[in-house]
């Protein structure tokens, strides 16, 4: 059974139909890449996914659960995690109060709760841990960002443009850092920097104005004619 | 020092300097220094109860006075129907409670200022209503049909400022603080992260209102009669909002130093300077706005901190 | 010389009834003069101490601790309002120390519940429409129908029951409308008033709403036979409304043109003390002196005495024979009617040579 | 209900309307460009009203030259506390500026009971007399306040939805930072727009004291509707601050001949609560991306 | 063209750049690296005037260090702020004419068709709220809104960032059409590859200094850029 299933999901805003007829399986303990141009409805399907919108027609299952219906708080407990393409952070709290406010209550949720300090290392946040979150620049945050949601013990972590604003350097440090969560988590990742995220990548999506165009392993999409054309360009390719 | 323990220690703080206060009446200390211990006491209860949710998740809330006014109204009604004290009380307090879902079901869905608006005209809304109420005597208003000894409100005022204000301790260094807080910096990420903004924010805004609602029940006990413009004047909710600040918005002893000093300034410049005491308590408000981004507990927590050389963060944001 | 005996008052100073404050001070400043200059009482002097309220309840309440407390007062002197006055009563029925109520005009806060430290000075509001109605039965034969205009207050919903059914046993038709404390639109009322058909409008309310009433109806080109308001006779109304007074009626506590001996011996010393005419509130706060006065002349400082006294005994004041019934209130004078002539208001009806002008002019 | 009793209650809205109309347009546009509950806007009226009743009582001016007083006052005046005051808190938490402007709104009510008295001002100069139209009646001193509303309405609708300047404005309401890089001048704006809505508080003061009296709360009540007309109509929104001001007016005039103002008060505000439920954002406000 | 010196910014106790500077010439193309937290920003935000700072700026020989934002924009500096900044409750063509702001109203005509021919996306887009565009689509407005006024020198951060692969290769040859134009250029970016390849000068920062420097070709080889931010 796929850990997420989503079917026939159609999103429209007033005239803009963002995502059309799109049929999305995440199986278990899988990393899947989900590319696309600018705009073409990869946020909005983490939106659904996560609950903070819903779809205008389809229905999302996690878990074999009809959850489309269930409000995003209740999506995050239920195990669903997603860090947000433009970063989110509680300015005000602590580097280590912004992972403590994800914590789920220990009554909420059985398992032991995650490691903050092991999690504040595994992003490099280690030093900032009693600072405010404010005073963290951009890729910093992107950082606490990720380790926020993972701060919940997600089973699904959605990942919207982790390496973005990161030097090449601390992608690779960040890759790493996923690679090493993706033993026990199932995740999703948009991001545009293919040439270095399709490669760890199992499987892959490629979406363009608002359907998927192409789904493969990382091998085939990049040789893919349609995938090429709308989003890598040939020098890329 | 930790933060479990900075708690314990304002806790035991606290309970001393209430224990002190409540003993006053025994102590052969004059009625009038009382009735201003008492004053005082009012308006941090009442601070406290605002700084709960408005210091805390930043809905700022302008209902407080009309939430005291319904647990005064509910109490005064119970008392006159021959219910027992305590139960008066818990009257005015469910009263206050229920009155905030009531508001926390329509506005606490807004942010930012249009909430506060709501809240603004749920207090004129109120004034009408009751107006209009033959059960809660109208225009009139309500008298207490008994008049007890000022020693019980002023007890009962007492100890409800230091529990409020260790509840406020408590809770700002708790878990569910943090995540109090998380709703007040970023409302939208903190659901992604599976906190149940309006369950909580209704909850925290329902425990801000029966606090409210009790601060009204006891000084309905104490002034013993109500009138509809004087119990639900906008003045009440504006001091809510105005101890905090003086003090401190967001932390447990901004309301204790706003209120000492609310009073202790009203009490001066009335004699001081009649004519032109509120420009200058407007003056004061503004001066403490303007140079003291944190209140007066905050500058004194820089300062201190300033001296130690260490630096401290401003607290909120 | 002998410790002073304090008398203590917590006045609007500041506020909304701020304007009255002066007056009311200086009432109380000219009586403890005058009872200084003859000596004192009992060979002791008097003393007023006063403190800004700023017309709220909250404060005078802590004030009226304070007098009792601190200053140790041997009476309390009424402040402005109704609610104040209420906040007071609370805190001396408590401490047992006697209040002189001075503008506390509304005597529902005796009927709520039993006040027995706290006398009622001022006429009672319920009597607002005596005068006009007077008026009305004397003059108005042709007059049918009255609308009367009230505020959602006490005081003004106290007069408005008295006068409703005091007109319907003079056999006229009324209809009354109320307000919302606060409003300043009255164009509604009018319309109503104006599809009534109102020969005649009695207004209950305060004085602002009062003079905005005056204006719109003004406006809206309605003219009713006979007009009145309950504060007319102020001075302020010439200032609002121009040439337009004319004719207006109105109520009054007292009156500088009272035609007493009493009255202008008051009027002739406020003069030459404070070089203005005394307002009804100065009155009124000269007369609690005289109530405190006599009851201090025949008591001592002897608080529980003083009540009793108070309680039982008519006192000749300037503003009439001082006496109230069992709860408290002041029933000894009532209201003397007014109008607008000329440049004055003038007193008219009963007991009074000047004539009423019949029926009002109609506004241009 | 009479057709000419309708039209007579329908005038009537309108005269309240177009007031509320301007005192709402003065927050809408505050609140529009800095995010500032302005609470110190009932004071910039009752200055606007106090000050006409000094140009007529004590120069015997005609009540309508106080209507330039009045901008030109509050203009200055508006100018000084922006820039005095409110810009040192502009880059600070939402709650700091509320609370400067409710530590204004004390500091002006406290100057003004000083300075006046409790007790109401007022003057009976300028306009008297009526329009008789067919039966309903609307007197001049009303019409003129309607006219003055209208006029100053549609200038500050032109001039923030069709002017550069109002698109700067608009601009530096969503992101100062931004706006500064470019090329607006976000000082001199803020300035500008504050100054211009204490300027059209101080006209609308003068307009009540026409038709009104003054006391040193008078702003309150109208800056209290004032607020209610903006959320109404969307906060920040200048447009359906003006929509929403007629409605109220409408909405107070009929049900307060038909039940009491009381009853017409309530019935506005559970009309507001129903609006935010079936539309938090107001009649024409938009909804930020969440 | 652009000269920097002695620039300091701190917020509260923490120094974010700490008195260093740099040089663009007269139609040069010159990018800035470093890792995250090393000041990149910060230097940016004080070049245009939009932070609190100590130093000297000069802008092709005139003394701008007093002046505001504005006063620095209508000089001739373009901003393309990190991330994005658009104003997220105005349409597409609204943010576009607030970047022309300080033109005529001819050419604020121009400047949209030059927009809408550089993203057609932005033109399908036109009247919808900025805050409900894609991520890149944010992005390309705004670049667009800063090249409305035709500035003399533009500052970029992190321009790639967020941008699908085919349209940072576009970006790219935007940016090298303007700059054979005549415009200046100093850029910040992470993707340290793409900028090396066309700029001609690259400054490295590091904790709030300007701690390398040289040809951008140079650099692209140097051992310590390539370890730190090629990989
Ligand atoms: N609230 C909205 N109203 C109108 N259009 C919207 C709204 N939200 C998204 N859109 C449109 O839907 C399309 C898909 O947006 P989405 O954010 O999902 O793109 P994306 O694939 O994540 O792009 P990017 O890679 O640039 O982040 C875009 O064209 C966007 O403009
Ligand atoms: N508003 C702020 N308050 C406090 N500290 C800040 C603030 N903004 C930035 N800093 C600190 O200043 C330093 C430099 O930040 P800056 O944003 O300039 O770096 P950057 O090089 O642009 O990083 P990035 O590549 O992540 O964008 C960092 O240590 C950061 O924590
Ligand atoms: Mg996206
Ligand atoms: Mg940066």
């Amino acid at each position: 059974m796929a850990l997420v299933e989503a079917r026939a999901i159609e999103k429209r805003f007033s005239g803009v139909v963002a995502v059309k007829d799109v049929d999305l399986l995440v199986a278990e303990g899988e990393l899947l890449g989900l590319f696309g141009p600018n705009g073409a409805g990869k946020t909005t399907m983490f939106n659904i996914i996560a609950g903070a919108v819903r779809p205008t027609a389809g229905a999302v299952r996690f878990r074999g659960v009809d959850i489309t219906a269930v409000p995003a708080f209740r999506r995050a407990r239920m195990g669903i995690g997603r860090t947000f393409q433009v970063v989110r952070p509680f300015r005000g709290l602590t580097v280590m109060e912004n992972l403590m406010a994800a914590v789920p209550s220990a009554a909420a949720r059985d398992g032991r709760p995650a490691d903050l300090a092991a999690l504040l290392r595994g992003v490099g946040l280690e030093k900032r841990a009693n600072d405010p979150a404010a005073a963290l620049t951009l890729g910093m945050l992107k950082r606490l960002e990720v380790a926020r949601a993972l701060a919940l013990s997600p089973q699904l972590l959605l990942l919207d443009e982790p390496l973005a604003g990161l030097s090449d350097r601390e992608c690779a440090d960040m890759l790493q850092f996923v690679a090493t969560v993706r033993r026990s988590i199932t995740i999703v990742m948009v991001e545009h920097n293919v040439h270095l995220a399709l490669p760890i990548c199992d499987r892959a999506v490629v979406m363009d104005a608002g359907s998927i165009i192409a789904e493969g392993t990382p091998g085939e999409i990049r040789k893919n004619p349609a995938v090429i054309r709308a989003y890598l360009g040939e020098d890329a390719a | 020092m930790s933060r479990a323990g900075s708690t314990a220690a304002l806790a035991a703080v606290t309970v001393a300097l209430g224990a002190v206060a409540a003993a006053l009446p025994w102590l052969g200390v004059s009625s009038y220094v009382r009735t201003l211990v008492y004053y005082a006491c009012y308006y941090m209860a009442l601070g406290q109860a605002w700084n709960l949710i408005s210091g805390m998740t930043g809905y700022v809330s302008f209902a407080h006075g009309a939430l005291a006014g319904i647990g005064a109204y509910a109490t005064v009604i119970a008392l006159n129907a021959q219910w027992p004290v305590a139960a008066g009380l818990a009257a005015g307090a469910a009263a206050a409670g229920l009155a905030s879902l009531v508001i926390g079901a329509t506005s606490l869905r807004l942010r930012g200022a249009a909430f506060t608006f709501a809240t603004l005209f749920f207090q004129e809304l109120v004034l009408l209503i009751v107006r209009k109420l033959p059960a809660a005597g109208g225009p009139g208003g309500l008298v207490l049909q008994e008049i007890y000894p000022t020693s019980l409100p002023y007890v009962l005022m007492v100890v409800l400022a230091a529990v409020a204000t260790i509840a406020v301790a408590a809770l700002r260094f708790s878990r569910t603080g943090v995540r109090v807080l998380a709703i007040k910096h970023d409302e939208t990420a903190a659901v992604a992260i599976g906190i149940d903004s309006t369950r909580l924010k209704v909850a925290i805004f329902c425990a801000s209102a029966a606090i409210a609602g009790l601060v009204g029940s006891i000084h309905a006990i104490f002034v013993g009669s109500l009138f509809p413009d004087v119990v639900f004047a906008v003045e009440i909710s504006l001091i809510a909002l105005a101890v905090p600040l003086i003090g401190g918005v967001g932390t447990a002893m901004g309301p204790v130093v706003g209120a000492l000093l609310y009073v202790g300034m009203r009490e001066v410049f009335q004699v001081v300077a009649p004519g032109l005491h509120l420009t200058i308590v407007g003056l004061l408000i503004l001066a403490v706005v303007l140079f003291m981004r944190d209140g007066i507990v905050g500058a004194a927590a820089r300062a201190w901190a300033t001296r130690r050389r260490t630096a401290v963060p401003a607290e909120g944001g | 010389a002998a410790d002073p005996i304090r008398l203590g008052a917590s006045l609007s100073v500041t506020g909304r009834f701020s304007d009255a404050a002066k007056y009311l001070q200086e009432g109380y400043q000219l009586w403890a003069d005058e009872v200084n200059q003859r000596g004192g009482i009992g060979g002791q002097p008097v003393q007023v101490i006063t403190y800004d309220d700023e017309s709220k309840p909250d404060s005078g309440r802590i004030l009226a601790e304070r007098l009792i407390d601190r200053d140790g007062v041997t009476v309390l002197l009424g402040p402005y309002s109704s609610p104040i006055t209420d906040a007071i009563a609370t805190a001396a029925e408590r401490a047992q120390v006697p209040v002189i109520g001075t503008i506390a005009s509304d005597s529902s806060i005796w009927e709520r519940r039993k006040l027995r430290w706290t006398f009622q000075a001022f006429p009672t509001s319920d009597y607002d429409h005596e005068g006009f109605l007077r008026l009305l039965g004397e003059k108005g034969k042709a007059i049918k129908k009255v609308a009367i205009v009230y505020e959602e207050a006490p005081f003004s919903i106290r007069a408005k029951d008295w006068a409703l059914a005091k007109a319907k046993e003079m056999g006229l038709t009324v209809e009354a409308y109320g307000y919302n404390p606060g409003a300043q639109d009255f164009r509604s009322i009018v319309e109503r008033i104006v599809a009534f058909g109102a020969e005649a409008v009695a207004m209950g309310g305060y004085y602002q709403p009062s003079v905005a009433l005056t204006r719109q109806m003004i406006e809206r080109g309605y003219n009713p036979q006979a007009y009145f308001f309950i504060q007319a006779a102020d001075g302020v109304t010439r200032e609002a409304l121009g040439q337009q007074t004319e004719g207006i009626l109105g109520r009054s506590a007292w009156e500088p043109t009272l035609e007493t001996p009493a009255a202008r011996a008051f009027a002739d010393a406020y003069r030459a003390k404070f070089g203005r005419l005394p307002s009804y509130h100065s009155a009124t706060a000269y007369a609690a002196g005289q109530v405190a006065e006599a009851a201090m002349k025949a008591k001592g400082t002897d608080r529980a005495a003083i009540r009793d006294y108070i309680a039982t005994t008519a006192i000749p004041t300037v503003m009439g024979t001082f006496k109230v019934n069992a709860k408290g209130q002041q029933e000894g004078y009532h209201y003397i009617a007014t109008q607008w002539q000329g440049d004055t208001a003038r007193i008219v009806g009963e007991g009074s040579a000047n004539a009423v002008i019949w029926p009002k002019p109609a506004w241009k | 209900m009479s057709l000419t009793l309708f039209f007579q209650l329908l005038a009537n809205g309108l005269v309240v309307g177009g007031l509320l109309g301007i005192v709402a347009l003065g927050l809408a546009l505050i609140f529009g460009v800095m995010r500032v509950v302005n609470f110190a806007h009932g004071e910039f009226i009752t200055l606007g009203a106090y000050a006409t009743y000094l140009l007529v009582t004590q120069l015997g001016a005609s009540p309508l030259f106080g209507i330039p007083l009045a901008l030109a006052l509050g203009g200055a005046i508006g100018w000084l506390i922006q820039a005095g005051v409110i810009a040192r808190v502009t880059e600070r938490p939402e709650l700091d500026m509320l609370m400067t402007t409710y530590a204004l709104s004390v500091v002006g009510l406290g100057a003004f009971a000083a300075g006046f008295g409790g007790d109401f001002r007022s003057y009976s100069a300028g306009p008297s007399g009526s329009l008789d139209l067919a039966g309903v009646v609307v007197g001049w001193r009303s019409l003129t306040v309607l006219l003055t509303c209208l006029v100053m309405g549609a200038a500050t609708l032109l001039l923030v939805q069709r002017a550069r300047v109002g698109l700067g404005l608009r601009a530096l309401a969503q992101n100062r930072d931004a706006a500064a890089s470019c090329g607006i001048n976000v000082i001199a704006s803020e300035r500008l727009a504050f100054s211009a809505a204490v300027a059209l508080a101080a006209a609308a003061g003068a307009l009540v004291s026409l038709i009104g009296t003054t006391t040193p709360t008078v702003g309150h009540g109208w800056v209290l509707d004032g607020f209610v007309v903006v959320m109404l109509g969307g906060l920040g929104s200048v447009a359906g601050a003006l929509v929403a001001a007629f409605g109220i007016g409408f909405v107070q005039s009929f049900a307060s001949y038909l039940l009491d103002d009381s009853w017409a008060r309530i019935i506005i505000y559970l009309l507001l609560y129903a609006a935010i439920l079936v539309r938090p954002h107001g009649l024409l406000g938009r909804q930020e991306h969440a | 063209m652009l000269r920097v010196a002695d620039i300091r910014v701190s917020y509260g106790q923490a120094i974010a750049v700490a008195g260093t500077g740099l040089h663009v010439p007269q139609g040069g193309w010159v990018a800035l690296l470093g890792a995250n937290g090393a000041g990149k920003t910060s230097l940016a935000r004080a070049i245009v005037g939009l932070v609190r700072h100590q130093g000297r700026t000069t802008l092709a020989g005139e003394d701008i260090s007093a002046l505001p934002a504005w006063e620095r924009q209508r000089r001739g500096i373009g901003y393309v702020p990190e991330g994005r900044q658009v104003f997220p409750r105005m349409t597409v063509e609204e943010n576009l004419r607030v970047g022309a702001y300080t033109c005529p109203d001819a050419e604020v005509r121009r400047g949209l068709d030059m927009a809408f021919a550089l993203f057609p996306r932005l033109a399908e887009r036109r009247a919808q709220l900025a805050a409900t565009l894609s991520g890149g689509e944010q992005q390309m407005l705004a670049l667009a809104r800063a090249l409305m006024t035709q500035p003399k020198l533009l500052l970029v951060d992190e321009i790639s960032w967020g941008l699908m692969p085919i349209l940072v290769t576009q970006v790219f040859a935007r940016l090298e059409e303007l700059h054979r134009g005549g415009l200046t250029i100093l850029q910040i970016e992470q993707n340290a590859r793409e900028v090396l390849r066309r700029a001609q000068h690259a400054y490295v920062m590091a904790a709030g200094r300007i701690v390398l420097e040289g040809p951008a070709a140079d650099l692209a080889r140097d051992s310590r850029v390539v370890e730190s931010y090629i990989g």
